[in-house]
C-alpha cells in the first residue's frame, strides 16, 4: 500500500495503547456510525509512484506541448516565455516551496525578503508606490481593484473597456453577484475603447487595459479625464512585460495596477498557478488586499523583514474585511523576483523590445497575404488581432496540423457577439514572444496564408 | 550611486554567520548583467519606429543588474534563511503542514503538462481535460459530492465561490435570503467571504465542549437565513458530533450547510462532508492532499456540491463526451467563471498524482495516522499544555498556555518562538480566537512518533524553563537569522519597497 | 536495540540551531519504509527458487529503514550544513571554484543524454559520439594539440594516462626511459602518478623567483629521462617565462613535455600549451570548464596530444566516417582503456555547453578576468598579506603569512578558519609546499570586484584582530555548524563506519 | 557576448588602472609574445544559452534514448533501474553539487556525514569492514585493489578470472604497463573460472567477478582456496545490487571488494559519472586509495567528520604514494546514499529479487525458441547469456528496429576472441531490471524470436 506514513505497526500499537484504544476506527469512535463511510471509497487502490508516473504519460500523451508539438504564437496573458535553467533551479528550491506562509518572521527571511523584492520590483513596473504579495492571478487582481475602488468611493458601477481580456471581464461579473457591483462595458471602435459613450454616473472605477487585450496600446488619456471627471478611480489592467517600456500605469495617473504575472517566469502550465499583481497609490493604503511585507528591524538592530498591516486582513477584520485573500501566490512572486533579478533593467526592456519587434515582423508579414486583415488600423504592441476569411477556429485547425498554435480565437475568449470586434469568430488575436524566430515566423505566415484559404 | 554590495559575501548564511542579506537592489550593479537571449533574426528595428513615441517611458525602469553568479548566491542564502517542511516539523494547526511528495513535484515538471496553452482548443488538450475530469471525479467521492469545479485558486476563493453558488441557488428559485450563520470559532476567511458573497454574518457562539450549540443555531435560523458554514472537524480540531441534527434543521429553514475543507485531512476516507448533510464543500488541495504551500501559495481550492447545486458551478468545465473525447461545457445556470483560466493547473495535477498514489485504501489511512498523531501529542502533552477541551480531537489539537501565563508569565507566543530554538516550527497561536493562548498542534500524519517524542520533550523543556528563566523564554529565539522583529514599527513606519526605504 | 532519532526535529540545521545531526542509521526505525516499486506482473518466485541456497546470504544486510519524509528532512539538513559556490566566494586556489552555470546542470539532465546506456551500439548513439567529436575538437584547438581521449574521469586519471602515453611512446622508439622532472612546487598527483606509471621522480627547485631554474633543470637532464611536468602558470600562480628554453632543452634529450592543466584558466584562449612546446596535455574540465566539483567529484580529465602521440591514445575513442556518421575507433598503438567506458560523459556534455556558450571570443574573455581579479587581490592585500613572489601572478596568488605567525603566533590556517566567520570560504592553506604559511588564493573570474572587495577587507580585519585578540583567530571558527575538530582523534582512533563508531 | 562575467567595463578599467595596465592585454605582458596566440582561437564566437540548447537538441536527436525509444535489456555494470525523483531531488542540492572536496571539516560536514553514511553502506554491503569514499569507477576501482595487493605481498602477477568484465580486464591491462603488473586470465569453462587451470605462482591477487559479467553467480570458494594456497589477496569485483542478497564479499573470505556503483541513483548517462566501489579488509587500511571519512568531535565535543588518514595521500606521500587519486565521484557517493536511504534493507533487497525474478522469467521463455540458447548451464542472477542461430550485432540491430536495447554482444565488450565464452560474436548478455514488467519482457522474447532467425 503506497503511502508516506513513517508509523510501523508495532508503532501504531503502542500509540494506540497509550490512548487506551485498540484500533485506528476506535479514534473515530465519537464519530455517529451512521455518518462513517462503511464501504470505503469508490475509487481503484493505491498505485506506486512508478505506476502511477504511467497513468500520467497517458494524459501528456494526449496534450500537443508547445515544448515540443506547437510552435506557440498564442497569448492572452500566458506567454510562451524562455524560462532560464538559473531561474528554474532557484525557484524550486525546497526551501522556497515546501515553506508557509511567513507567519513567524525570525525563520522566514528567505521568503519574506523575496517578497520584499518582489514587491519593489512591481512597484516599479506599475509606477506606483505600494506593491502586495501577490494576488491569485490577473483576472483576480482586478475582482480586487474594483473591490478597492467600491471601498475608497463608497460607489457601486465600474466602468470597464471592452479591451480588458474578456475572461478578466467575466470574472469581474461573476464576483459582482455578490458584491452588487454594476458593470459597465465600454465597446471598441477600431480596437479603441469609445470612453465617450460612457453616460454612467456614480462611477467607483473606469478600468482601462495597457494594451488591451487585442494588442492595441491605447492612448489612456481619455480613461485618466473620464476618471477624474467622476471621481472614479483609474484602474489599469497591462501586459508586465510591456510595463518595462511603455510608460507606466502610474505615469498615465492611474490609481491601481494590475496584470497577469506568469511572463515573469511561470510556465504557460495549462493556465495556472499564476500571478495577480498588484499595485496602488499610497492613498489605498489600508484598503490593499492580500499580504504587503514590510522592512523593520529585530531587537538587535538588524534589519529583518515581516508581513504587516496584518489589522486589514480577514483574519482580523473577519466580516469587516474587503478582501478574503489569504493564501495567494507567493511562489510565484518569487519566481518572478528570481526571474527580473534575472533579465534586469536592461533585460526585460530587450525581451519587451524583442517581443514588439517579432509582432511587428509577423504582422507585416502576414497582411501581404490575401484572407488576413488587420482588425483594427491601430499601433499595437507584443500582439494584435487579424480577420481572416476562413472561420478563426478552422483556420486554428489547419495551423494546429502543421504544428503552429496560431493564436486564440476571439470568439473562444469573448463568445460570438463580443463588443471589442466586429467578427468574433472570424478574429485570431495573435503574440509573439522574444522566443519566437524568423524561420519561425516565416513558416508561420505561410502556414497562416494556406490556412485562411 | 551607492557602491553595490558584494554578492559573493556570505555572511548572511547562517552557516557562517548572521549577518542580514543584502538586497538584490543594493547587490546591483549597472552594466552588469545575467540575462542571455536567443539569436531569433528578426529584423531588430528601434522601439520607437514600432509603437508611437508618446507611449514610450522616456525613463528606465530599475530593477537589479546582478551577474548570474551573484543571483544564484543570493537566492540560495535566502533559501538557508527560511525554515519549510523539508528541514523539519512545521507543526502548524489548521495548514496541514505535511510532507509534499517529490514525486508529486516531478509530475508537475513534466512539459507534456507544464507546457500547454490554456487558450489552446480542447482539441490539442484532451489529456489535461482527461486529468481535470478524473480529479473531480474523484474529489466528488472523497466528498461525497455530485459535481465540482476546479477553478478557485485557493480555499478563501473556494469559499467565495460556494457562497455565490448558494445565492444562485437561492435566486434560482426566487428567494432572497440575507443571514448566513457561522460560529465564533471560524477562520478569518469565512466572515470576509460571506461578505464578499453578498450576505450578512450571523455569529454563534461554540459551547464550553467547543462545538456548535446546536440551541443557539435554532435561535438564529430562520427564513432569511441563506444557510451555514462550518469546519468538521471544526477549527479546534473536534467532530461536530450533533452534525446531522445541525443539517436537519439548516436545511428545514430552506439553507444550504458549506463546508470548509481546510480540516478534511482528518476524515479522509473515514466520512464524508456529503454524507453528514452538508451541500457545498470547499477543499484546500495544498492542505490535504500535499501539493507544497510555496511559502504562501499557490493552492487550490475546488469546490463540489450536491447535485442540486451542479448546474450553478462555475464554467467552462471540462467534461466527457458520449464519444469518451472531452469537451469544456457551461453548466446552465452557472456563476460564471471565478479564475482567469482553468484554475492552478499545475497544483490540481499534483493532487490528482498523490490521490493516485493512495487510492481508495490509502487516504484513509492517512487519516488514521494523522488523528492518532494528534490525539497521542494531545495526550502525551496534557500535564504541560492542557487541552483546550477535554475530549478526543481530530487531526490537530488545541492547548492552552493560560496557566503557564497566568503563573510565569510566559505567552503562548514566547513558548512558540522559543520552541523554533528546539528544532521545531512554531504550532499556530491565538487562533482560534475562542480559545486563551492557544497553541494548536498539528502534527500531521507524515510526522513520526519519534518526532512527536521528541517535540513533546521539547515543549516539557520550555514550561521549565519558563519557570527558572522565564526571560530566556521571553526573548526567545536568540539564535535564529534574526531575533524578534518590530512589528510596530514596520506598521508605523511602513517600508513596504525599497524606494521607501530610501525615502525613510 | 537503540531508540530511533527522530527525523524531523531541525536542531542541526543552523537557520534553527547548532546541534548535530543524526546519521541515517540512528533515525532509522525497523519496519519504516520509504520505497515504492512499480507493478511488473512478473512471476514472483521467491529467491531460493532462482539462485541456489548456497549463495544466498543467511542474514540481511541491514541499511537504514526510514520514511521519505525523513529522508527529505536529513539530507536537506545536510545540505544546510554545508558550504558551495552557490553560496559564496570560494576562493581555493588551484582548484578554480568558479560558478557553475545552472544552464550546463540542465543540458546534463536532458534524458536524451542521461538515458543512453554506455554499450548500446554506435548506430544508436550518433548523438553522443558526435558531441565527444566535437568536444575532443574545442580541447585541442584550446591546447593547440592533435587529438584527445576524454577518458580520463579526473585530473590525476589524466597524468597518469598522460604518463602512460609518453611510456608508449618511448617504448614504440625502442627507447628505455627511467625518470621524469617535476619541479618542487608541483601538486602532489604528480609525483605519484609518475611513480604509478613506472618511472622515477627527479626533483627540481624553484628558484626564487618561484620559476623552474633551467640551469638546475639541464643539470638533471640526460638521455634516461622520459619527460618533465609542468604546470604553466605553475603552482605559485607565476608564468613560466622560459618556457621555450625548457622545452627545447627537454626535447634536446628526447624527453617529453607534460602540462599538467589544472592552471589553464589563466591562459584560455591567451597561450596554449602546444605552442609552448607542450607534447601532452591534461584538463581538468571541472576546473578549467566550470563543471560542478560534485563535493569532491565527478570530474573529468582529458588529454591531448600532439600529432605525433595520437596513435597512442586510449582508445576506443569516437571518430567521424568519411559519410559524416561516426564510429568508435582505436588507434593503432593505443595505451588500451583507461575508463570502464567513455568517460565521464555528463560532465564532458556540461564542458561542451560551457565552452560553446563562450566560444573563440568568450574564453580568452574568461582568462583575462581571472588573471585580472587575482592580480588586483594580490595588490591589494599587498599590505596585510604579501605575496610570496614579487611578481605580477597569473590566475591565482600565493601569500604569505610567515610575518603574521612571526610576530603574532597566527598561522594561515588560523586566518583561514576565520576568514569562514567572516563570510567567505577560505583559500587553499599550506599549498604549494615551498611557500612558508602559504595561502593561495584564486578568486576566479566569476566573483565581482566588490566581493574581491569585501574579502580584502575581512582579511585586514582578520590581521588587525590576530594583533588584539590572537586567540579570538586561533580558535576560529566559533559559528560554524562544529568548530575545529580532532583530527588527530579522527586517525588515531579511526572510526570510518556506523559500526566502528558502535564498537568504539 | 554570452558569459558569466560580472565586470562592467568601468569596473575592468578601474582595477586595471589599480595595477597601473591600460588594457586586460597588459596583464599577460610578461608572457612572451611568441607565444601568445595572435589571431584568436579557431573556433565560433560564443552563443547564448538558448541557442546552446539547439545545438544540443541535435546530439539528443540523433541518440536513442532508454527513456523514451528503447526498452533497456542492457547491463554490464550499467543498469537501467528506476530513480525516484526524490533522490534526484536530493542528490541535486546545490550545496551537495557545487562543493569541493571537504577541506575544511567546519563548513563541510553536509558532504563529510553524507560520505560517512555512503561508507557505511558500502562495508556492509561489502561485508568488510572499511570502505573508502569512492573511486572513478568500477574498472579503476579494480586497478587500485590490484596496486593493494601488489602493496601488501610485494609481488606482481595477477590472476584474474575471464568472467571479470571485459573493460575492467583491460583497464587494468593498461595501467599495468606503468606498474609492471603481469595479468594472468583464467578461462571460463561453461561460465565458470577454471581456477584449477592456474599455474603461476608469485601472485599477489587472485580476482573474482560475483556474478561474473555472462551472469553466472560462481562459487568463490575455489577462488579463496587458491588465494590462500598462493598467499595472495583475494579481490572480488561485485553487483552491488546483488549483494544484498547474496553472499558477502566478506562472507566469501575476500581482502578486497571493487564493484560499480552506478546502480546507485547514478542514470546511465552514457557510462559516466559512475561511482568505483571500493571496501577492503583492516588489514589493509594504511594502503587505502582515495579518501575516508572518519569521526571525530569538535572543540566542545560534538560528533564531527572528517577527512582522515591523509598522510597516505598522494598530496603527502607524493612519488611514495600507491594511488593518485585526487578527486573522485563524491556526488555519486552522495548520490548512493540517498537512494540507497531510500530503499533501505527491505527495497535493496526487493530490488535484486525482482531483478533476478525478472531474469529468470525472460530466461526460461526465450529458451522456448529455437536458434535461442543458454550459453552456460550455471545459475545465474539478473543477468544471463544467451547463444543466438544469427550472428549477435545482427541480432541486436534487428532488437533496436522494434524498439529493443537487447542486450551487449560479448564480441563487442570482449573481442572476437575472448576466453569467456565459445563464439564471442553469437553472445548476447541480457540483463533485466526491477523496471522491466512482464509485457516489456514478453514483448522482448517475441523480437528476440524473430531477429535470430
Ligand atoms: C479553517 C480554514 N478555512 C479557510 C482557510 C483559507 O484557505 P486558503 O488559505 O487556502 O485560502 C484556512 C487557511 O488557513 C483555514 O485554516
Ligand atoms: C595543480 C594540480 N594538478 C593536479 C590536480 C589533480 O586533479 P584532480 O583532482 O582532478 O585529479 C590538481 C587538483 O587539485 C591540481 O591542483
Amino acid at each position: 500500500m503506497p503511502d508516506y506514513l513513517p508509523h510501523t505497526p508495532e508503532e501504531v500499537s503502542e500509540m494506540l495503547s497509550f490512548l487506551g484504544l485498540s484500533t485506528l476506527d476506535d479514534l473515530f469512535a465519537h464519530v455517529p456510525a451512521a455518518l462513517r463511510l462503511s464501504g470505503g471509497l469508490n475509487m481503484a487502490p493505491g498505485m506506486s509512484e512508478p505506476d502511477v508516473a504511467d497513468v500520467f504519460a497517458g494524459y501528456t500523451a494526449a496534450n500537443r506541448a508547445t515544448s515540443s508539438s506547437l510552435v506557440c504564437f498564442a497569448g492572452g496573458g500566458a506567454y510562451d516565455h524562455e524560462i532560464p535553467p538559473v531561474v528554474k533551479a532557484l525557484s524550486s528550491r525546497n526551501e522556497f516551496v515546501t515553506a508557509y506562509t511567513p507567519y513567524q518572521p525570525e525563520v522566514a527571511q528567505g521568503v519574506l525578503q523575496a517578497i520584499f523584492e518582489y514587491q519593489t520590483m512591481i512597484s516599479r513596473l506599475a509606477g506606483l508606490p505600494i506593491a502586495n504579495a501577490s494576488l491569485y492571478d490577473g483576472a483576480t487582481s482586478l475582482v480586487e481593484a474594483v473591490n478597492m475602488a467600491h471601498g475608497a468611493t463608497g460607489r457601486s458601477t465600474m466602468v470597464m473597456s471592452a479591451g480588458v481580456h474578456p475572461h478578466w471581464r467575466a470574472v469581474v461579473e461573476t464576483f459582482a453577484a455578490g458584491t452588487g457591483h454594476n458593470l459597465v462595458v465600454v465597446p471598441l471602435r477600431d480596437g479603441v475603447t469609445d470612453w465617450a459613450s460612457v453616460t454612467a454616473t456614480d462611477v467607483a472605477a473606469v478600468v482601462a487595459s495597457y494594451p488591451n487585450y487585442l494588442g492595441v496600446v491605447e492612448d489612456l488619456t481619455p480613461a485618466r479625464e473620464l476618471a477624474s471627471k467622476l471621481n472614479a478611480l483609474l484602474v489599469v489592467g497591462g501586459d508586465p512585460v510591456a510595463a518595462s517600456v511603455l510608460r507606466t500605469a502610474g505615469q498615465w495617473g492611474a490609481d491601481i495596477f494590475v496584470g497577469e504575472g506568469q511572463p515573469f517566469g511561470t510556465p504557460l502550465a495549462f493556465g495556472g498557478p499564476y500571478l495577480g499583481l498588484f499595485a496602488c497609490s499610497e492613498a489605498q493604503l489600508r484598503r490593499l488586499p492580500g499580504r504587503l511585507v514590510g522592512e523593520t528591524v529585530d531587537t538587535e538592530g538588524r534589519r529583518a523583514f515581516v508581513t504587516t498591516l496584518r489589522a486589514r486582513e480577514q483574519d482580523i477584520r473577519r466580516e469587516k474585511a474587503t478582501s478574503n485573500v489569504c493564501t495567494n501566490q507567493t511562489l510565484m512572486a518569487v519566481t518572478a523576483a528570481v526571474q527580473l533579478g534575472y533579465l534586469g533593467t536592461h533585460g526585460l526592456r530587450e525581451v519587451a523590445t524583442r517581443c514588439a519587434q517579432g509582432a511587428h515582423y509577423a504582422f507585416q508579414e502576414l497582411m501581404q497575404h490575401s484572407g488576413i486583415e488587420a482588425a483594427s488600423s491601430q499601433a499595437f504592441f507584443r500582439e494584435f488581432t487579424v480577420v481572416t476569411a476562413a472561420p478563426a477556429d478552422v483556420v486554428l485547425r489547419r495551423l494546429a496540423d502543421e504544428g503552429f498554435l496560431g493564436g486564440l480565437s476571439v470568439a473562444a475568449l469573448a463568445g460570438d457577439h463580443d463588443v471589442s470586434v466586429d467578427d468574433p469568430t472570424r478574429s485570431i488575436v495573435v503574440a509573439v514572444t522574444e522566443k519566437r524566430t524568423k524561420k519561425e515566423i516565416d513558416a508561420f505566415v505561410t502556414a497562416f496564408a494556406k490556412a485562411v484559404k | 550611486m551607492k557602491k553595490a554590495m558584494p554578492g559573493g559575501r556570505a555572511s548572511s548564511a547562517p552557516l557562517l554567520g548572521s549577518d542580514t542579506e543584502p538586497t538584490i537592489f543594493e547587490m546591483s550593479q549597472s552594466g552588469r548583467r545575467a540575462f542571455q537571449l536567443r539569436t531569433t533574426g528578426v529584423p531588430a528595428l528601434p522601439l520607437d519606429q514600432l509603437v508611437p513615441r508618446e507611449h514610450l517611458n522616456p525613463t528606465h525602469v530599475e530593477l537589479a543588474e546582478v551577474s548570474e553568479r551573484d543571483l544564484v548566491a543570493h537566492f540560495t542564502r535566502l533559501s538557508h534563511r527560511q525554515f519549510a517542511v523539508d528541514l523539519g516539523a512545521y507543526p502548524l494547526g489548521s495548514c496541514t503542514m505535511k510532507y509534499n511528495p517529490k514525486f508529486c513535484d516531478a509530475v508537475a515538471g513534466d512539459p507534456g503538462l507544464n507546457s500547454v496553452h490554456p487558450g489552446a482548443p480542447a482539441h490539442l488538450t484532451q489529456g489535461w481535460l482527461a486529468l481535470l475530469c478524473d480529479l473531480e471525479e474523484r474529489l466528488c467521492e472523497v466528498t461525497g459530492m455530485a459535481g465540482a469545479t476546479l477553478q478557485p485558486a485557493a480555499g478563501a476563493a473556494g469559499e467565495l465561490t460556494g457562497l455565490l453558488i448558494m445565492r444562485a441557488y437561492h435566486e434560482s428559485r426566487g428567494d432572497q435570503r440575507k443571514r448566513v450563520i457561522i460560529p465564533d470559532s471560524a477562520h478569518g476567511t469565512n466572515p470576509a467571504s460571506v461578505t464578499l458573497g453578498g450576505y450578512e454574518v450571523t455569529t454563534i457562539p461554540s459551547d464550553e465542549r467547543g462545538l456548535v450549540d446546536v440551541n443557539a443555531l435554532r435561535a438564529v435560523l430562520g427564513p432569511d437565513v441563506a444557510g451555514i458554514m462550518l469546519t468538521n472537524p471544526n477549527t479546534v480540531g473536534l467532530f461536530e458530533e450533533e452534525i446531522s441534527e445541525i443539517a436537519n434543521a439548516v436545511h428545514e429553514v430552506g439553507g444550504l450547510l458549506y463546508y470548509d475543507g481546510a480540516n478534511l485531512n482528518a476524515i479522509l476516507g473515514v466520512v464524508r462532508p456529503g454524507d453528514m448533510g452538508f451541500d457545498i464543500v470547499h477543499m484546500n488541495l495544498h492542505k490535504t492532499f500535499a501539493t507544497p504551500h510555496g511559502g504562501g501559495g499557490p493552492g487550490a481550492g475546488p469546490v463540489a456540491v450536491a447535485s442540486h447545486l451542479v448546474e450553478f458551478l462555475p464554467g467552462p468545465k471540462p467534461a466527457m463526451t458520449s464519444e469518451g473525447t472531452y469537451e469544456w461545457r457551461t453548466p446552465h445556470h452557472s456563476i460564471g467563471r471565478v479564475h482567469g483560466w482553468h484554475g492552478n493547473a499545475m497544483v490540481l495535477a499534483r493532487a490528482l498524482a498523490y490521490i493516485t498514489v493512495h487510492g481508495g485504501d490509502g487516504l484513509p489511512r492517512v487519516a488514521q495516522h494523522a488523528v492518532l498523531n494528534a490525539n497521542w501529542l494531545r495526550q502525551r502533552l496534557q500535564a504541560v499544555l492542557p487541552a483546550a477541551y477535554d475530549r478526543p480531537c481530530m487531526h490537530e489539537c488545541v492547548l492552552t498556555a493560560t496557566g503557564i501565563k497566568h503563573n510565569h508569565n510566559v505567552r503562548a507566543l514566547d513558548l512558540a518562538k522559543r520552541l523554533m530554538e528546539k528544532g521545531f516550527h512554531a504550532p499556530t497561536v491565538y487562533f482560534p480566537l475562542i480559545v486563551d493562548e492557544a497553541l494548536m498542534f498539528e502534527p500531521t500524519e507524515t510526522e513520526s512518533p519519534q518526532t512527536l517524542e521528541a517535540l513533546a520533550c521539547a515543549l516539557e523543556e520550555i514550561a521549565e524553563e519558563a519557570v527558572v528563566d522565564g526571560d530566556r523564554v521571553r526573548h526567545a529565539p536568540l539564535t535564529t537569522p534574526v531575533t524578534r522583529v518590530d512589528e510596530a514599527r514596520a506598521a508605523r513606519q511602513l517600508v513596504p519597497t525599497e524606494d521607501a526605504a530610501e525615502r525613510v
